[in-house]
């Protein structure tokens, strides 16, 4: 990447800029979902792009998220590269017929005589005040199905870079963003790059506690890493960015390096991803190096209210994960 | 070659002279009343937009301004004990339900005091005990649990009936479809109205149904369907009450779609870059509230003296809910958990 | 009162003649193909049912018996190129879009060689190089694909065409809407045809359906919807063949119900409470294949003589593919992780 | 339950009897679903329902499973007491938005003020050779959203007495039954009794591993554990029942005693229920009671095939927990 003209740009741009650049590469590539045209998209990430590819390729589609979900698939299903909206990841509900029984059923169904290349991105996550129908993170459910494969970047380098190697993906990929994280800024290159999917990134060294995180938690880990390097303790902060692939390899090292684990994320506890990544610690020789019980902080178990208040306490913050790591890296057995 | 009919709920011919005569019928209470909840609605919103500007307000909103008509026109032929499910624009369909203003302002304050207590903000309030079953966020998603409130109304042999309101973008959500069909075999006591304010967030009902008018889709479900002026309060009061009349004697669901227009943007992010300022305008010269006024006037239903105390009236109710609920205490994050389920 | 026209796919006065016409101008050995076509699809169910009952079949099977002249009529007028996507109830538009009758069988008995090695079974043969887009097995849920399907021949300017098969029960599901509605926006080449057997599992149609015949819902989605005698199948060749042209030239969906009947059981678990025998009788007494033989002998398209080897042709056809299936290995159930995603 | 007539019957029949019992008790109670009147159910659960309580409460419905859901969560909402039956939970993927976003979230959003008292009745699991798109279990999901409680009962006796308590809450339970388990019999008293939901039974005592399973996984692992005796390893097993809310209290208590703990499930491994089960023993005081790693045996993360030998070998049969709990008994650390 040594020629890269590498810019400040948001996540959000990073986002689009992915878009662009893969469908001016490849003719298979386009979009569809609701309000992507003219509109933008409710936030913006299309915007302008109508301009560029027209109507066909940027394809407003009515509010029906099912056969959004099942054009997509059958596209796919014919070698084009579809990357379908979800206005709000709460409405991928409507999907999920289309997604777990068609899309992620298909190849192996069909004795893996056709694959299914198709990106789901969906906007995810509190913060805004839209409440309890417009705030939710399902990704627990996608990383449940075998056939689709969940990616939840963190930062605009990953946003770009994921999804590009999403698109080129020859699976449905569930591509979660985080609407609060839209508006921040990160060095992105302008040129086209992709970053493997099942990569951790290490956004932090430390020895004392491993904070694994993703989406708009890791922001957040890392403002508590800081808070808490000044109480000497020293989170290693990872970003998991691939849900599904799960990078077991850099969990695994981390946490053996630091002997103590605190999981975070934004979605309810119970059921939520957290699980998954206790069970990958506990079941690897990371367990032998553990001095102290592997911690989950997440997100209440509740709907997401619409208070501002409320919706703050529903989900950890910056002071929660602080108070939560501190405590585990004073717990010793 | 099949000739199928789209049967109209109520007679076109009626609707005409109908409108007249409901000038004279209709109790003056009751047509100040009506005039009186769309100045409310309209007084409600302008303050939820001026407070939202003030940054006052933490979330999203969706203005009904211009769509006065639809809610109180159909609204208001209820009995009191008859209900509604409703969509994220739903203030309209608050207010003409009766709903207490403050309460309602409160919630949209995400206070304490609020309706839902602050938990579901503009887009979920619901009055519950005031026979507003709530509004849901989620496009078409009230319309099979509609076919659910009104089947435990027949299964209970009830003479309640329901009026469950969605936006045109909810006809192409297959929640509708199956609702539908759902309400129609087991002939419900529900009205289904769709107001048409012509765009789901940007995308115009006329490229993105199939067919138009939207009122056509009755035909699949082999039910009444109506396309009425949703600017004109008494063209929708008749059609709706024909439809309420017909649900009421166990005669199943009716589809009646108000053709309207949403004069503010979807919601605050709304640049109106999918429709022309020229057409904004034209639609705010068939302004529902206006017309009302002029039509009562020239009926002599109400004199223009009247019809400025009910307008002053209703703009003093804003103003003090709004005072009222922006002194109410704000909710606390303590035990949320425990509300999640009923014991 | 809007006056709405069910615009047929096909003028119902030119079917008539049209079927003695089509007798003459189908080449000699399109009839024969399309006669053992139908003969090999009985033949494959009464074998299949057969190998169930002796106990060779682990899993579920829907037998398509009564309804061969629905798939055969409907793709005989593909070109070879073309595409089709269907359901659970399979066998015959397998057959008819010329699958290998061995590795069909094959995959029924889920075998290694069969079409998905035995990972899909009678419920999901798909045969993707033979333009045969697989079955599904949650009913109205290839509905939703095939508009993806046909977008992407439309994108890619092709001039193929998919025809979209489900049953009467699909019809009710919110995914058949909303994929209606969208290939009619898109005006994407698709012909949907909704086999009407008259029963879902053991749900009437015309009792789960809120409006008769069902093709008058094409007019919710604005497109040409026609009912055809689903057992015979010049007729559904004829109103096919309208809609594919339509579709090929760009003009868009249509939407063909082939009325027909299912002589068997839903699956094996039907004790087939919910109709009559009689009503079985009375259906047996139109089958397809016979009425098919008939008709080609009174118009001296085929001799009784050529009309017996055909069948005893596709008798042996399946026979000896049977017998083939039978002796194809099992699959291994080592490394099956390795499946689930596309390199 | 000293004058109780307990007799032998099936799983199904004591669905079925939970049914007609609450039925005739509580006129809200009422059924809705595909097929489930004169045909009696996909499985018969419902068979000769119709006949005692007519078309009104036993309602036939189209194939519309979004709009069951819904029409059940209106008809909670009014006070009536629905049971809905998903044909095939694979199916449910249709009704996750009026489930997810409605059902269980109307509570909380209007401020506490209205309950949805619903069963979602779900027959799910593989074995019947249905592929796919017919045997997938989908609990994980449901653990996952506030506001939905979770049953799996593995016994006739919990199927009766947990289906009465489910259909008396106030909220939507979801009550899975498994295909395998309907033809299974046991003893169920006549009378009408019901069993608290959130308590886990240890269906037999054991000291070396503690196995924690559900549903077909419960006489699965009884069954395991008999032939592990004979090799002198001990095995408790504990039937979860209710998977949310889930009774820690007997999780924690017995892996505190065995030290060593085997999770067991059908659903795919990755993002099942055994990742939360992992968890909130990790998380619990029994975490160091652990003489070895927290093991789960689970499906595997593939699409359920029809092959008969490979839909067996596709998730856990009495050899595999022999096999897992025998390695996990052995090792030390
Ligand atoms: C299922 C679903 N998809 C998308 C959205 C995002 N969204 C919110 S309102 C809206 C437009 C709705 O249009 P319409 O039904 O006409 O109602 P209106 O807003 O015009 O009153 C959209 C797309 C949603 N809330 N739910
Ligand atoms: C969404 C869904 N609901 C229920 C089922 C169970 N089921 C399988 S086939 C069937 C009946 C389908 O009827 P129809 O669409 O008329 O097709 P047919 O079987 O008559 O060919 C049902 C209810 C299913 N497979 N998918
Ligand atoms: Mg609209
Ligand atoms: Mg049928």
């Amino acid at each position: 990447m040594s020629e890269a003209t590498v810019r400040e740009i948001t996540y959000l741009e990073a986002v689009r800029e992915a878009l662009i650049q893969e469908m001016r590469r490849d003719p298979n590539v386009f979009l569809l979902g609701e309000d992507i045209g003219v509109y933008g998209g409710a936030f913006g990430v299309t915007r302008g792009m109508l301009e560029e590819f027209g109507p066909e390729r940027v394809r407003d589609t009515p509010i029906s998220e099912a056969a959004i979900a099942g054009a997509a698939t059958g596209a796919a299903l014919m070698g084009m590269r579809p990357v379908m909206e979800i206005m709000f990841m709460d409405f991928i509900t409507i999907a999920m017929n289309q997604l777990v029984n068609q899309a992620a059923k298909i190849r192996f169904m069909f004795g893996g005589k056709a694959s299914i290349p198709m990106v789901i991105r969906a906007p995810a996550g509190s913060g805004t005040g839209a409440a309890a129908q417009h705030c939710q993170s399902l990704e627990a459910w996608f990383v449940h199905v075998p056939g689709i494969k969940v990616v939840a970047p963190a930062v605009p380098y990953d946003a770009k870079g994921l999804l590009v190697t999403a698109i080129r993906d020859n699976n449905p990929v569930l591509f979660m963003e985080h609407k609060l994280l839209y508006r921040t800024k990160g060095p992105v290159p302008e040129e086209l790059y992709s970053i493997p999917l099942g990569q951790a990134a290490v956004r932090r060294e430390g020895h004392d506690v491993t904070i694994l995180a993703y989406s708009v938690m890791v922001p957040r880990a890392l403002e508590a890493a800081d808070q808490l390097s000044q109480e000497g303790i020293e989170a290693e902060v990872v970003d998991l960015r691939t849900l599904k692939p799960l990078d077991q390899a850099t969990i695994v090292a981390s946490v053996s390096k630091t002997g103590r684990v605190l999981i975070v994320h934004e979605a309810p506890r119970t059921g939520g991803l957290g699980g998954e990544l206790t069970a990958v610690v506990a079941e690897s020789e990371a367990f032998d190096y553990l001095d102290a019980p592997i911690r989950r902080l997440a997100g209440r178990d509740i709907p997401i209210p619409y208070n501002r208040t409320l919706e703050r306490a529903a989900v950890p913050q910056v002071e929660d994960i602080v108070a939560a790591a501190r405590e585990l890296a004073r717990e010793g057995r | 070659m099949e000739e199928i009919v789209l049967r109209p709920v109520l007679d076109p011919a009626v609707i005409s002279h109908g409108r007249q005569q409901l000038l004279h019928t209709l109790p003056k209470e009751r047509l100040a009343w009506m005039l009186q909840k769309m100045c409310e609605i309209r007084y409600f919103e302008e303050k939820a937009e001026e407070l939202y500007t003030r940054g006052l307000v933490h979330g999203t909103m969706h203005l009904s301004i211009g769509q006065e008509a639809s809610s109180v026109g159909s609204i208001a032929v209820l009995r009191p004990d008859d209900l509604i499910i409703h969509h994220h624009r739903g203030h309209g369909h608050t207010i003409a339900k009766g709903a207490d203003l403050k309460l309602m302002m409160a919630e949209f304050l995400g206070k304490e005091c609020g309706y839902c207590r602050g938990r579901g903000g503009s887009m979920h309030i619901a009055d519950i005990a005031g026979g507003n079953l709530g509004a849901t966020g989620v496009v078409g998603s009230g319309i099979p649990t509609a076919v659910g409130i009104a089947l435990a109304l027949q299964m209970r042999r009830s003479t309640q009936v329901l009026l469950a309101f969605f936006g045109d973008g909810a006809v192409n959500l297959g929640e509708f479809h199956e609702a539908l069909n759902m309400a129609a075999i087991w002939k419900l006591p529900v009205v289904f109205i769709c107001e048409n304010n012509q765009y789901g967030m940007s995308g115009p009902a006329r490229t993105m149904c199939a067919v138009q008018p939207l009122s056509v889709r009755a035909v699949a479900y082999n039910m009444p369907g109506q396309t009425v002026d949703g600017n004109d309060v008494l063209e929708v009061y008749q059609v709706v009450q024909a439809a309420v009349e017909r649900a009421r004697g166990g005669e199943g669901p009716s589809f009646v779609e108000t053709y309207t227009y949403r004069w503010r943007g979807h919601s605050k992010s709304d640049r109106n870059v999918y429709r022309t300022q020229a057409e904004i305008e034209e639609w705010k010269q068939r302004c529902p509230i206006a017309r009302f006024k002029q039509v009562l006037v020239e009926a002599g239903a109400l004199t223009a003296t009247e019809i400025e105390a009910i307008d002053a009236q209703a703009k003093a109710n804003i103003e003090r809910a709004t005072e009222e609920a922006l002194a109410c205490p704000e909710p606390s994050p303590e035990n949320l958990e425990a509300e999640v389920y009923a014991p």
